[in-house]
């Protein structure tokens, strides 16, 4: 489970999350939306610890990320994080790619990460790209293996930042796919996006962001179909 | 006799003539090997392979051979051949190959970093061959190309220093023979480098912003 | 040949070694000045033409005659064969020895003190020749020895405590020491059983031209011009044996 | 050319001389450049430093070395030095000017590597568990050397290439090696020929050999 | 009119066109449709003789575009054409940027070439920045300055190769108007683009582009309503 209470940040002057607070269980998909600048790329660098926060608890199965005392490279294999920025290693394979955490970070034996690696790889698609190099695949693909990658350490918890949002129009569908294929395994996702019906098909709760705080909650259905306030009536009107 | 004498403002006059001395030649380097370079820089962005390759090992002879014996070489052979050429002229000739040599790289990186679809863009307004050359791919490939174009131009100051070897009396060559008569190369020494650094370093910084300015 | 086109050209171009004093060197108004600028002079003089003296480092003679840079170079040259192979040499216009001058205080009473000394000479010299015949021989390494790009180098090297030791010609050593900078350096022992004798050189094709400077070497020892010069620049009459030497041509 | 003859078998004979000189040449660039690669390191790091003691030190040798001509340095080494009776050899002061200038292009080469990885390599590879160490390890250091390697077989050219200024402090290098032939024999056309050939060989041996290096080494591209 | 006949074009074994028949009458607008690497863009190409073509014959107002004797730059003026990267020229102002071609090509005096730039270029709405550098510009901002750049050689016809798939989707609407704008003034068009529903809206034909050849075309009720063939209805599905 991972509990979000009350999280403030700044940077420098500029109050970027005044207040968050935010429950996702186990098996749950949550999704968030929200204008850019509202702070939900900020929120999922938190709870990754890649970011510090202001005030706050985020607690991630009893434990506090933010803890003096926590050793936040342990707690990070329990926390999959995929960028909108593809971020395949470029020197590397695709199968070295997914293969090098496991090693050096869970010590992993050569074969064993191998053999992680190659099924992680397989489960999204990319089963008979493993020995090629990223930078010769589409944006699609790499961004894929950025999720076979972060799968590879077989984390409970994923994290995706609009993942789709850098990739062109005909390659959305494929990362998209890849997600549905996540959810149907009963991963626990947080999920920014854009793609409003994806999040709508997907999501067991949508959060809408607006200027560093929660402004609605509910579920999709709640949402995204009758939002209540109407700062997410405009955003929806405008991005529909 | 008096063999050593110390520096007088007798030398101020010496020491300029040399100071002039490797500005002319640093100048005529750059400004010949720039146009050169320019003109070679195209005809290797627009040519077929076998052109290219040809070309390439010209000018890598140029590259590969250290500067002072191609000055050596230069100014022997031309001698040899029935050419005699003060050191000035030989100087000056070898030195702008030697930029045209790096510039020529500089050039066509830049002729190539102008996007295809924009040249496409020009000829679909009707523009012809050459004044895509002349508006568009010249005007923009220079621009990308700028920061390097200074890096290449402050080396030749520096290396201008070597044409002292055939007997030009550049800054150099002129420090050497007060250091001889004085027997002070120190006190000379950082006057000559702090020259060449007051020089250099405001253009090599000019360059930076000028990159920086074009990265954003 | 040459010799007309020098005449027709009316200018001599005529390179020296301004890097040896007294023979060649620059003055306080960073002119050149020296017994061989004077040869220069007294040769253009005698042809009728203008002076050009062009300012050579000892490895610039030869590429300097070949580019037809200069005509002729007035520079100390040893007539060695090895070198008249590619160049034409006149007869001799000077004896030299070649000496050691070292710092006060280092023991160098004969030639075999070189060897626990740090030495120098000037690059591609003949008394750099002549000090690695000599070392070899006595097979010593080089470990202990110091090249100069050029003369002048070489001394500013000895003033500055590069080398103990330096190798040069009797005569540049002794302007050296009246100089009153090298007060602390003493003349040492000559290379033993050899003279440097020197020659004007010229293109080694121009007949006509190298035997118009033979008769003017003649003619400056028979005029009393040698002397005159050697008054001016070393404070001393020539010696009966240098021109005994040249006489003989050897 | 018809009053010049060739006289080659006067530089056949010399070839064994010119050969030291060229492993001198070989020997004073490669080890200038090794020692100017550990240099450029902290320069590098100093340049990038909160320390300002540090940064200012970087700076000042890296803009000396960029901004003055090598042959001013090797003199500045030889005589400038002398006058303060810090005596170096010929082959340490060349070497030292080297070094010297080596260390400062360097620097700014590394620098340039390392900045041109985006940050988003940092993120992505710490968001796998990995610390700082490991990030380094095995995310920017490889790429980074990717990257300099380019840059470092130019500054090694260049290094033997400017190494031939030996030949004006009395260093018995390629080039003075050379000077020292072609004054006793006086055959100057010849030899300086024989000499560029030499260091064009040894420049395309260099070359060729990082190019094998590279293509063993990386094998992925860099986007 | 622009009349294309049995054109067939490829790069080497790869062959794009196979055969394209399509008249495009003066004043009328005509959308193409289709997947990528269908030949779309190529086809524009080769109205404007950027590529050559293998068979078949492009006839724009009776001159044949292929034939050798053809002065191709000036057949070029009559057919503007605006690409899907933006290209304008950076080291020229926006004004200079859309009065270089009618000065340089047309050879009219700078006074001349500059009035009918400011004309068109208030047109696109680019009014008040004539003497800014367009790399300071927006993406939307560059494109219509392209269109802008392009109708101030006064074409009768324009070529549009998806103009607004490289912008952000806030910046697509503010292009698309400055289409609308020209069909109003009666322009004659060939718009390739993703848009359905601009396609829709503007368009007196669609062509729906296949593998190299039109698999359908008619007017937009026609291909877009109520496709006939299975393809067409395979595409729409896909990206409606
Ligand atoms: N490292 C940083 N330093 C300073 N400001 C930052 C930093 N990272 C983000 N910000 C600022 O914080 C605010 C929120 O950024 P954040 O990336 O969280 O927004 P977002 O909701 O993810 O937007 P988008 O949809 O554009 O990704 C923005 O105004 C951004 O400029
Ligand atoms: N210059 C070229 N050389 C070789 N092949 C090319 C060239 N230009 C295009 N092609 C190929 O021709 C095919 C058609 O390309 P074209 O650009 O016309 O497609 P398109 O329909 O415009 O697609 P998109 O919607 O992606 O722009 C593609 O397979 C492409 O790879
Ligand atoms: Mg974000
Ligand atoms: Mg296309």
């Amino acid at each position: 489970m991972i509990e979000i209470k009350g999280v403030h940040k700044s940077f420098g002057d500029l109050e970027v999350l005044k207040g968050i607070d935010l429950t996702v269980n186990r098996g749950e998909v949550v999704s968030i939306i929200g204008a850019s600048g509202s702070g939900k790329s900020t929120l999922l660098y938190c709870i990754n610890a890649i970011e510090s926060i202001n005030k706050g608890n985020i607690i991630v199965d009893g434990i506090d990320v933010h803890d003096k005392k926590t050793d936040i490279n342990a707690l990070r294999q329990n926390l999959g994080m995929v960028f909108q920025q593809w971020n395949s290693f470029p020197h590397l394979t695709v199968l070295e790619n997914a293969a090098l955490a496991p090693q050096v970070v869970k010590g992993f034996s050569k074969e064993k990460a191998e053999a992680i690696a190659t099924k992680e790889l397989t489960h999204v698609g990319l089963g008979d790209k493993l020995h090629e190099y990223p930078t010769k695949m589409s944006g699609g693909q790499q961004q894929r293996l950025a999720i076979a990658r972060a799968l590879a350490m077989e984390p409970p918890y994923m994290l995706f930042d609009e993942v789709t949002s850098a990739l062109d129009p005909e390659l959305v569908g494929e990362v998209l796919d890849t997600l549905r294929l996540l959810r149907d395994d009963g991963m626990t996702m947080i999920c920014v996006t854009h793609e409003i019906a994806f999040a709508k098909e997907v999501s067991d709760k949508v959060a809408f962001f607006h200027e560093g705080l929660i402004e609605e909650i509910g579920t999709p259905q709640e949402v995204l179909d009758n939002p209540q306030k109407e700062r997410t009536q405009q955003f929806l009107s405008k991005v529909l | 006799m008096n063999l050593f004498t110390p520096l007088s403002w007798n030398d101020t006059g010496f020491i300029l003539t040399g100071i002039l001395n490797t500005v002319y030649i640093s100048v005529i380097a750059i400004v010949v090997g720039s146009l050169l370079g320019l003109l070679i820089g195209f005809i290797r962005a627009e040519s077929n392979k076998t052109v290219n390759v040809c070309l390439g090992a010209v000018l890598d002879i140029l590259r590969s051979v250290p500067l002072i014996i191609q000055l050596i070489l230069f100014s022997t052979f031309i001698g040899v051949m029935g050419f005699p050429l003060p050191p000035f002229f030989a100087g000056s000739i070898i030195l702008s190959l030697y930029t045209m040599a790096f510039m020529s790289e500089v050039f066509r990186s830049g002729f190539n970093s102008v996007p295809t679809t924009m040249i496409k863009a020009a000829r679909s307004l009707g523009m012809n061959y050459l004044q895509t050359v002349r508006y568009i791919r010249i005007p923009i490939g220079m621009r990308a190309v700028f920061p390097s174009w200074i890096g290449v131009a402050l080396s030749v100051i520096k290396d201008s220093a070597l044409v002292s070897v055939i007997g030009y009396m550049e800054l150099l060559r002129t420090a050497e023979q007060l250091i001889s008569r004085t027997q002070q190369p120190l006190m000379i020494l950082i006057g000559v480098g702090l020259f060449y650094f007051m020089i250099s370093y405001p253009l090599s910084r000019y360059g930076k912003y000028i990159e920086r300015k074009m990265e954003i | 040949d040459q010799l007309d086109d020098v005449i027709s050209r009316g200018t001599l171009n005529c390179g020296v070694v301004l890097d040896f004093p007294p023979m060649g060197y620059t003055d306080k108004d960073n002119k050149p000045a020296g017994f061989d600028v004077d040869y220069c002079n007294d040769l253009a003089t005698v042809l009728g033409v203008k002076s050009n003296v062009i300012n050579l480092t000892w490895g610039d003679r030869i590429p300097s005659l070949i580019s037809a840079k200069t005509d002729v170079v007035i520079g100390s040259t040893s007539d060695s064969l090895a070198r008249a192979k590619s160049v034409g040499f006149t007869y001799p216009y000077f004896v030299f020895k070649f000496q050691v001058i070292s710092k006060k205080g280092v023991k160098m009473t004969s030639f075999a003190d070189l060897k626990d000394v740090k030495v120098g000479a000037a690059l591609g010299t003949t008394y750099e020749t002549e000090y690695f015949n000599y070392a070899d021989a006595q097979g010593w390494g080089r470990d202990n020895y110091t090249a100069f790009k050029s003369e002048n180098d070489a001394f500013l090297g000895l003033y500055q405590g590069k080398v103990d030791a330096l190798i040069s010609t009797n005569t540049n050593i002794a302007t050296k020491l009246t100089s009153g900078q090298f007060d602390n350096f003493v003349a040492g022992p000559y290379v033993p059983n050899y003279d440097d004798v020197v020659g004007i050189i010229a293109k080694r094709s121009e007949q006509a031209w190298i035997k118009y400077l033979n008769l003017f070497l003649v003619h400056q020892v028979r005029d009393g011009r040698l002397n005159e010069l050697h008054v001016k620049h070393f404070g001393t009459p020539v010696s009966a044996d240098m021109v005994k030497a040249l006489r003989e041509n050897k | 050319m018809d009053n010049y003859e060739f006289h080659w078998n006067v530089v056949f004979d010399a070839f064994p001389q010119l050969l030291t000189g060229a492993f001198t040449t070989v020997h004073v660039s490669v080890l200038s450049m090794l020692v100017g690669i550990i240099i450029a390191v902290l320069l590098a790091l100093g340049k990038m430093s909160e320390t300002k003691t540090f940064y200012h030190i970087a700076n000042i040798w890296i803009e000396i070395a960029r901004n003055t001509p090598a042959l001013f340095l090797i003199y500045m080494a030889y005589f400038g030095l002398g006058a303060y009776g810090i005596h170096l050899s010929p082959y340490v002061s060349v070497f030292s000017a080297l070094v010297f200038i080596n260390a400062g292009y360097l620097a700014e080469t590394f620098r340039g590597g390392f900045q041109s990885i985006p940050k988003t390599q940092y993120s992505a590879a710490k968001s796998l568990g990995m610390n700082n160490i490991k990030v380094y390890r095995y995310i920017i250091l490889p790429q980074m050397f990717r990257r300099i390697y380019h840059p470092m077989t130019n500054q090694f050219v260049w290094s033997i290439l400017m190494s031939s200024l030996g030949i004006l402090v009395g260093m018995n290098e390629l080039s003075g090696e050379t000077q020292r032939l072609q004054s006793t024999s006086f055959r100057t056309l010849e030899f300086f020929m024989v000499a560029a050939v030499m260091y064009y060989v040894i420049t395309k041996l260099v070359l060729l050999a990082a190019d094998l290096i590279a293509k063993k080494v990386f094998k992925g591209e860099i986007s």
